[in-house]
């Protein structure tokens, strides 16, 4: 999503991002990839990251595979809405939200987060509030692949 | 008059369906009931009209989406 | 700085780092070599990062260049030390610090932080513990190079 | 019998000294005294006592390193 209004500060031009993949991403690529993109570099002077990534257990049992289900027009809507929101309150220069769905395999990286701002305590506090209203509000469901059979995982960790 | 109904994740195996549309319902509530055909509601059932969050007792209206999941365990 | 010893659970062998270096580095490729030198991929579920960068601007002054000293001995030594308190405080994994001393180009890192944790809240609480703590007492101070001369940056932003 | 005395950044500029070598002294301010003829102490002095922070009135010993600077401003 590029948002782009004439009634922006020049420098306050957000380039958010808000990406769904099927496909396998390394988290730091696609961060070093968005950034250079921006011609923000020079502007903002905190970078402030979260990646989820894939254990290979959960609750002493062995994960060989995960599949992530979602609510495809409503996670694109709430990702976008939760950027949004966080623009509302914080002063970011620019924000990603990346979350894989389907097949995932152990260290793969799940959903990444990353905000750039002036000053660290905006992209700190965004990007952590970001990833706790995504977390319990966003629409994905995991079902891991245990020697058990298949399980849906019933709640997120508390943190 | 219609209203899709989807299901995700366990409820979609639990309830034994992926969407389906009824013809009409006042409330998120009447609309589980038509579509799981009084299927009892799990604890944490969750709801949303329009790709919103919503309430069982939510009206709903001709041409809305309603949708019911489980608890959300992305990220 | 490698710590292990055989008293540690192979599970929490830390490959903790505190860099401070010279040269340019790009922090997302930074941090993406220390996570693939590391063998523990399958095993964390998080990590946080922040990378503060150079702005070509400050107290609305154009900065061309910035001169970055430090008291070499002692940030070695205090930057090894917070990375052994944050993981008295909290259950990471791994932990990367690296900072820039010497001459430095605007969008330059001027510090990567990154901590690995099986779950989100530890690597995000350890991550922001740490850049304040490095940001209040590491022993490094800048000097900005502007228009109207060399000035030496007289305290931090509180955020 | 000898400390080693170092100053940094702008003090390092203000007093004229990057490092300094006395023979003997009691405490921190002591010290500062001692290296800098007596110069008088900014508001904001920081003092470590080797690699470790400290207090003018931290007492100091033979072989010491004494290190005074401004606030930091890294990261």
């Amino acid at each position: 999503m590029v948002m782009k209004s004439p009634f922006f500060h020049p420098l306050l031009v957000a380039d958010m991002a808000a990406i769904i993949s099927e496909d396998y991403f390394e988290p730091w690529q696609l961060i070093s990839e968005h950034q250079q993109k921006s011609e923000l570099a020079k502007q903002f002077g905190a970078t402030a990251t979260f990646v989820g990534s894939m254990r290979d257990f959960n609750d002493d049992a062995h994960v060989s595979e995960m599949l992530l289900e979602h609510y495809p027009e409503m996670t694109q809507r709430y990702l976008e809405k939760l950027e949004h929101d966080a623009k509302q309150q914080w002063p970011i220069i620019d924000c990603l939200i990346a979350h894989r769905v389907g097949h995932i395999k152990p260290a793969d990286a799940i959903v990444v987060i990353a905000c750039w701002s002036a000053h660290r305590r905006a992209a700190l506090d965004a990007c952590n509030w970001l990833i706790e209203q995504l977390k319990f509000n966003a629409p994905f469901w995991k079902k891991e692949s245990r020697p058990d059979g298949d399980v849906w995982v019933e709640h997120n960790t508390a943190g | 008059m219609s209203i899709q109904v989807k299901f995700f994740a366990s409820l979609r195996e639990q309830v034994g369906l992926s969407d389906s549309t009824i013809e009409q319902a006042s409330t998120a509530a009447e609309v589980w009931d038509l579509a799981t055909n009084k299927q009892q509601q799990p604890d944490n059932l969750v709801v949303a009209i329009n790709l919103e969050y919503a309430k069982l007792n939510s009206s709903v209206n001709d041409g809305d989406e309603v949708a019911f999941f489980p608890p959300v365990t992305g990220g």
